[in-house]
């Protein structure tokens, strides 16, 4: 019997990640730079924990974002989709100083998904006839093969959001919205770093993105570098 | 002296911790609501709702803001509203920490049975399976015994189970009782006026 | 190769039930009488179709709603979690006019969910150990006990929304929600019954509650009967 | 005289009909987004974006709105922003209409290898995997051999499978071939100025 859901501001970065600890399996929302929880992110640095295995879409870039952990010598094992131009990433890998497990991007998504609505496992066709297949039951329905994956729990879910209350109930901005929720559903302690901290009855109960059910702590960060992976424009056509 | 229904619904809502999400089954689990202080804890409903308030004031009900047992209801700043699949995501994830359900039958060792009777009219399951087995703890609220003297705390269900070793708690007009793995159902506490004597011939299994 | 996401506007119900044949799976969203598509519902009728597989939670209550499909014979299945206390769904399954599939609502929801999303099956505790678990493959992963559950896809998926763009992105309003977005994935055609139509960008990007992509027709219907199931209410203390 | 990138983005963009729902591949394939007229198609990308626009105007970039690629972006009126499984709930469960994906090898079956290369830096997979055996039609963009003069269009696939028999057409720079059942590449059309011959001569497969 668990009564989580009282009193989740928390005043300071440390306190919102009290009980992470090395070892852990910690999900860090964010898709490659875009939506980067940025001071859980330094608070883990900062704590000193070692050997987290990090679910991380991309695991930073540009020796940012994540790829401070991956400097800072915090992880042991990475599960991802992509590395990319992540040389912190590839260095690592090609070392053996961390273990990465790379998984097609929408199998790395609904593990999360399954791991916070309780199905143990489930069916896809996403690998099927791969070198992602490996180990894995196959079975043929109605014809078609597919691939049992397993979801995919952590102990703790570092994300950020645009709007928060405080309860915990979350709006995301445009595509900064990525593996958040999903992380938020599979975790055991969610962790949410707030744009913009508000009072319940300020988000209507129809505009909530995920229910603060599923977030345990919250902590307010209004500012963020939110630095720019690739800045891609066009030249404004004269008179517009 | 045995608990009233409003005792009952009272002694059900000291389960329930602060801060905790709950689902409150259709019936008399439901006044357990009235028994709560004002934000102690969140309620689930599992058509789609989180935050549910009391019955809306007269002429202010909205048909289409409605609790799982279909009546009209109201939302508390900071409710939240979702689709079906998102709201047994939640049940079934084990994000819910409590569910007090009602109960036909509960076996000394935990088996709820709240969905059918043996030749009745099948009703349907609702949610019923997936808060059981979801929520992280359950407990029934239900009368001690039929009308007849027929035993509803049992050794074994003869009703059509919800759920396996589910329930941990069992809120009666006689008292508390909660089954455990050997099979027999331990005395938590009695109403005022009742002995154990009398609970021992209306329960189906043994009291320790 | 398809393209069905051009023109979505019907200017008439009939119009927007095209293709909708006897003896077809039809999903149609509301938690009993509770966010129905009502005008969508009348026009099945009207069409005289015949034998329909109708999944929805509670194929109507009180005569009203879906229960006008019962009555108008108009279909042979039904794939639904609670009859309650909906009298013409008991005498026609006691009388065998109709067969009744009963499953536990999650299960439903997430049958649904799975079929939107490719997955042709899923393990689930929900039933174990009871009635539920006939016939379906049970499996002990990690300690516990799970039922595989099957894929519930459909042809036709009826629902209603508040708010509707003219591309079919969604708002709905509270819990009007329920079945109906998860039934929209998993139909291969989706109609929506729009309480109101509005122009592409009235709907910001990130208040969109279901994507267009899962919608193929919208018409608008900008009134609704509502009936209350359980019309319940408190009095309103003096001076308040 | 053989496709140029552009034309090959241009031909690739012929095949998207009006009202689909498409994803464009990093590289080439998001080029054809410049030969579709307004309104035409939607775009889909799998970061959690439907209804995806042009780059945005210099000085108007947003970090937070993002294709796949990482590049900044635009979102287009009737635009939608979903979370990374809803996005790729879209793709596997067959609501995109068609995939237009870069490719390193294509046999003439319709096997996708686009992820890795056999001893290379492992990239990853990113969506790609989902992309190409979740989509309603996969059509590659590609070079039509390496500079080398080594297939690219081959009878089995030596690198990594991405998925196997999805690949409906290939576009390459001299021209447009379809996979088929029984192995070979159907011609279906040559870019101007090539010919048969050296179109055979660059195709691990046989031609018909």
């Amino acid at each position: 019997m668990t009564g989580r859901h009282h009193h989740k501001v928390r005043d300071s970065v440390a306190a919102a990640l009290d009980g992470l600890e090395s070892g852990m399996t910690v999900m860090v929302g964010g898709f490659g730079l875009c939506g980067n929880a940025e001071a859980l992110i330094r608070g883990v640095i900062d704590k000193g924990v070692k050997d987290l295995t990090l679910v991380s879409n991309n695991a930073g870039n540009l020796g940012k974002g994540l790829a401070t952990w991956l400097r800072a010598d915090v992880v042991k094992k990475v599960i991802c989709s992509y590395l990319g131009t992540n040389e912190d990433l590839h260095s690592r890998m090609a070392s053996g100083a961390i273990a990465v497990e790379v998984t097609p991007q929408g199998t790395l998504a609904e593990r999360m998904r399954a791991a916070g609505a309780g199905i143990p496992a489930f069916f896809t066709p996403t690998g099927v006839g791969t070198v992602v297949e490996q180990g894995k039951e196959k079975r043929t329905i109605d014809g078609r093969e597919y691939l049992l994956e397993r979801a995919l729990p952590a102990d703790f879910a570092l994300i950020r959001a645009r709007t928060v209350d405080t309860f915990g109930n979350l709006r995301f901005y445009r595509t900064a919205r990525n593996f958040s929720p999903i992380m938020a559903t599979a975790a055991r302690t969610t962790v949410v770093e707030a744009d913009r901290l508000v009072d319940v009855g300020a988000i209507d109960p129809d505009d909530v993105h995920l229910s603060g059910l599923y977030v345990h702590r919250v902590v307010h960060v209004p500012e963020h570098e939110d630095p720019f992976e690739y800045k891609t424009s066009r030249k404004r056509p004269e008179g517009k | 002296m045995a608990y009233s229904k409003e005792d009952m619904a009272r002694r059900a809502a000291a389960e329930i911790p602060a801060g905790a999400i709950v689902n409150l089954g259709i019936g008399l689990p439901t006044l357990c609501a009235d028994y709560l202080p004002e934000g102690h804890a969140f309620l689930h409903s599992e058509n789609g709702l989180l935050g549910m308030g009391p019955f809306p004031f007269e002429g202010e009900e909205d048909p289409q803001l409605i609790n799982a047992g279909k009546q009209t209801v109201t939302v508390l700043p900071g409710g939240s509203t979702f689709d079906s699949a998102q709201s047994f995501a939640m049940i079934r994830g084990g994000h819910v920490d409590l569910a007090i359900l009602g109960a036909m039958q509960v076996s000394a060792r935990g088996d709820l049975a709240n969905w059918a009777v043996p030749g009745g009219k099948i009703m349907g399951i609702g949610g019923a399976m997936d808060l059981a087995s979801g929520c992280r703890r359950v407990i029934a609220v239900m009368q001690h015994a039929t009308k007849d003297g027929e035993h509803k705390l049992v050794a074994t269900c003869t009703y059509p189970l919800t759920a396996a070793r589910v329930v941990s708690r069992v809120i009666t007009e006689l008292g508390v009782f909660d089954p455990t793995a050997d099979g027999c159902f331990k005395v938590i506490e009695l109403a005022p006026g009742v002995d154990r004597e009398t609970v021992a011939k209306l329960t189906g299994a043994p009291l320790v």
